[in-house]
């Protein structure tokens, strides 16, 4: 429980709060790259700076990205009553705090109670790469397949219909 | 090969670059307020009044006919017309603009006030710095701002001038040849009322007319 | 008398880490984590801005050069206080913030852009022993800062709610995201050839020589290849000519700031020429041995000059293309981004490995030339054979 | 509090908030982000695991978060161009009015 723990948990909670309350969609981004960022430093602060730096590369420079592209595209930004929140509001709400009471009793009992001090792993990115390229190749071949396949699948699925009828009668 | 017109392109303007430090005739820019390139004859911006002789007050060629400002399209002329008359610069008293502004700020340099002018007393200027500290009153020039010799426009436009100078000339020529025989008419006619008033004094309304006639021709 | 002139050489290489540590020894020792930070990073702070304004002068009167003009030449001697002048009018110009604009993600986004610019600059080697952090994933710090300013491009572009502004982030960002994807592939051959990604040992690796002559990745064929691809990426990620698609002054008058005016403007104006500086030193890092000496008995000149000379040649490499070439068009943009670049570095990786697998020597540089060069013709055959654009006729028109 | 319990009741908290999100939002992005969301807790729960687990060498748990960010970027390349084309379709990214299943 180190003062930097506490700040980067706090502007993890408080970005991805804000991701799942504000009004306006792209404030919602926003916010929800402050949190991931957030939880990026967290990595780091966990010793994990691949992970942290790939957060970093994926979530701000890709799926944030692509989350504002599809706001732009649908026209979400405009805060109008679609964004927001559903009749479920009180019972998922509800559910969620019932899920969390639930995780917090099951971390509170199944967790020792004493710190465990281990040494932070050394030089973790070289063996990172070791062992993507050794023992974990065949989920890296598997991933790098659904990468593409998401991206073919995602290119033909957001394709402009009308557009993708002509290129088969021309072909 | 993918490319080429690239490297072709950096050739050329590293030809430039290189070669602007060493031949200084590739340069094109002309080091404004120092050097300043000869204006072409046919430059216009903005109008001016033209007087002749000396004097920019007595010598105006405009006769506050107020053409002029009915025409211009952004109505940027201002002329009050005198109530008096002065002698121009050839001797015939003419009436003058008391007040003759033109609002350069509004001015489009479109040259109609001059292609109206019957009396060829507004024409275009070449001066082009004419910026002004005052936001209101700086571009807003009166007549004897705008006065301007007929020395100048000669200077300014020579074509233009000569053309416009020999019109005159001989447009006064033809006044004067038509005055002197109007005053000799006049005499002639004159005379011989005389004549005929002395000569028929009892017959008093017959040649009346006549001598009438005579003198509307 | 050499072995103390090479120490003479050492020490002048060495004076910024001396002076450092000299500094350092006067602060008391819980202080000194602190001190020792901002020691590092207040040179770099400074140093890059003032590159910055000396760039946008050499910029300008290299430009004016190339067109057969002058340059600004009217402030101070050749115009060289020009940047001062223009400092001082951004700065005393009226913040003007559109009444529609999105307050606070308008006034953060040049700021978030400005400390992403800045950020990046902590991995890269500016001489020996200067660098602020070696980070063992360094490289992949830097590209993930680097996709933080497509984040504030976004925002910027947004927070105006003007459509210009929208259109030059939107055009930004999908052309950030098309030619990162090369940047990151081209540097992967660096990576892979280096087995690191710490920049400090990437240039180490770098700093030997084989007679007179530099270890340097760019003198292998894949190196040559990768390091092109990089510098065209890099040229679209900093979003200048002939890819200033998005601040295309004819069509969207400055892209995504368009709405920003005077201090913001000037910030915008420096991210953009320090993100320029950042991926040209991380092409130096990867690809031409960072701040080592082109040849062996040239290594007595400090190193940190030797990184700041490379980085000019390639920021005069920038203002020479931007001379020359015109903007390209969305479409023009897109194909060469994803139907030439992008094979190009995957084949390029491929070319390293097999660079890496075979035994030194002409048969293995000779093989690897010969697959990049081979995929590098059929590529561009691909993109001739769908003309981008056909002479155009008029039928009223002669 | 270990340092252990610090990062598992947070990653609860994380999820308990995307969890929340997917639950009362109406907008389909928004309920996409909450997803994210949720998988970004599970991250969390691994790295820390693996950080203060007995066997940090093995490099799983980093391996795993590798993956799974992976299959999230996947997952949101898809789940968006779906949106787009469920908006394309029917004019709105309201879940709540996306009920019909003709056209």
């Amino acid at each position: 429980m180190t003062i930097s723990f506490l700040l980067l948990a706090a502007i993890t909670i408080i970005g991805t709060a804000a991701a799942m309350t504000l009004k306006n969609l792209v404030h919602c981004v926003l916010a929800l790259t402050l949190g991931l960022v957030g939880l990026a430093a967290l990595y780091l602060e966990l010793g994990a700076q691949f992970v942290g730096f790939t957060q970093i590369l994926v979530y701000v420079g890709a799926v944030a990205i692509l989350a504002a592209f599809a706001i732009m595209m649908t026209r979400s930004a405009i805060p109008t009553l679609s964004n927001a929140e559903s009749s479920f509001r009180a019972s998922g709400s509800l559910i969620a705090v019932l899920v969390f009471a639930v995780l917090a009793w099951a971390v509170y009992t199944g967790t020792s109670k004493q710190a465990i001090l281990l040494a932070p792993p050394e030089g973790s990115v070289a063996q990172v790469g070791s062992a993507l390229m050794h023992h974990f190749v065949l989920p890296l071949e598997v991933i790098g397949l659904l990468l593409t396949a998401a991206l073919v699948g995602a290119a033909i699925v957001a394709m402009d219909e009308p557009r993708a009828k002509q290129t088969r009668g021309r072909q | 090969m993918l490319g080429e017109g690239i490297v072709k392109g950096l050739a050329e303007t590293a030809r430039n670059f290189f070669g602007s430090y060493v031949n200084k005739e590739r340069l094109t820019t002309v080091q404004y307020p120092e050097e300043r390139l000869p204006q072409i004859e046919a430059t216009r911006d903005f109008p001016f009044l033209v007087y002749d002789g000396a004097d920019p007050a007595a010598g105006l060629r405009c006769v506050a006919c107020q053409i002029c400002e009915k025409e211009c399209p952004p109505k940027c002329i201002y002329i009050v017309k005198s109530t008096d008359k002065k002698p121009d610069a050839t001797g015939k008293p003419q009436a003058y603009p008391a007040q003759f502004d033109i609002d350069i700020s509004v001015c489009m340099s479109c040259q109609i006030c001059v292609e109206v002018c019957p009396f060829d007393a507004i024409k275009m200027d070449v001066e082009f710095e004419l910026s002004s500290e005052d936001r209101f009153g700086g571009l807003l020039l009166d007549k004897y701002k705008l006065a301007k010799s007929n020395e100048y426009y000669n200077k300014i436009h020579p074509t233009e001038a000569g053309a416009v100078d020999a019109a005159l000339a001989e447009e006064r020529a033809k006044a004067k040849l038509a005055a002197e025989a109007k005053a000799k008419k006049d005499a002639e006619a004159a005379a011989a009322k005389a004549a005929a008033a002395a000569a028929a004094p009892a017959v008093s309304a017959t040649p009346e007319p006549a001598a009438a006639t005579g003198e509307t021709k | 008398m050499s072995g103390s002139l090479l120490a003479y050489a050492n020490d002048v290489d060495q004076i910024f880490v001396l002076a450092k540590h000299w500094l350092l020894g006067y602060v008391p020792g819980p202080l000194e984590p602190i001190t020792s930070a901002i020691l590092s990073v207040v040179p770099v702070m400074l140093a890059f801005p003032l590159l910055f304004a000396i760039t946008t002068v050499l910029e300008r009167k290299g430009l004016g050069r190339m067109q057969n003009r002058y340059g600004p030449n009217r402030t101070g001697w050749f115009g060289i206080l020009q940047p001062m002048a223009d400092g001082v009018k951004s700065l005393t110009k009226e913040d003007i913030v559109p009444r529609t604009a999105d307050q606070l993600v308008h006034y953060l986004a040049p700021v978030v852009m400005v400390i992403a610019s800045f950020l990046a600059y902590a991995v890269l080697p500016i001489g020996r022993n200067m660098v602020i952090a070696n980070l063992n994933a360094g490289v992949l710090f830097f590209f993930a800062i680097g996709s933080m300013v497509e984040l504030s491009v976004f925002m910027a572009g947004w927070s105006s709610h003007s459509k210009y502004s929208l259109l030059g982030a939107m055009r930004a960002i999908a052309q950030m995201i098309s030619y990162e994807m090369p940047l990151v592939l081209s540097s992967v051959v660096v990576i892979m050839a280096a087995g690191s990604l710490s920049t400090v040992t990437i240039v180490n690796l770098q700093a030997g020589y084989t007679g007179i002559w530099p270890h340097w990745y760019l003198f292998t064929p894949w190196g040559i290849v990768g390091f092109v691809i990089f510098m065209i990426a890099a040229t679209a990620e900093s979003n200048r000519c002939p890819f200033d698609m998005p601040e295309g002054e004819s069509e969207i008058i400055a892209g995504y700031f368009i709405e920003y005016s005077g201090f913001k403007f000037a910030l915008f104006f420096l991210a953009e020429y320090l993100g320029m500086f950042a991926t040209s030193a991380m092409a130096i890092t990867l690809f031409l041995g960072g701040w080592a000496a082109p040849f062996s008995f040239l290594t007595w000149i400090p190193s940190y000059i030797w990184f700041f000379a490379k980085l000019l040649t390639i920021i005069f490499m920038f203002i020479w293309v931007r001379g020359t070439l015109p903007r390209l068009r969305m479409d023009q943009l897109m194909n060469f981004a994803w139907k030439f670049m992008l094979p190009l570095s995957l084949i390029n990786i491929v070319g390293a490995g097999v660079w890496h697998f075979m035994p030194a020597g002409f048969v293995r540089w000779g093989a690897v030339s010969l697959l990049l060069i081979l995929s590098c013709v059929l590529l561009s055959r691909g993109l001739r054979r769908n003309k981008w654009f056909h002479v155009r006729t008029y039928r009223y028109a002669t | 509090m270990s340092p252990l319990t610090g990062y598992l009741l947070l990653s609860a908290f994380l999820f308990s908030i995307g969890l929340a999100g997917a639950l009362t939002r109406r907008n389909a992005i928004l309920v996409l982000i909450g997803i994210e969301l949720m998988l970004n807790a599970a991250n969390l729960n691994f790295i820390a695991f693996w950080r203060y687990g007995p066997h940090p060498e093995a490099l799983t748990g980093v391996m795993f978060a590798i993956f799974s960010i992976s299959v999230a970027a996947a997952e949101a390349a898809v789940g968006l161009s779906i949106i787009l084309a469920v908006y394309r379709h029917s004019r709105t990214t309201n879940l709540d009015q996306l009920n019909s299943m003709k056209g």
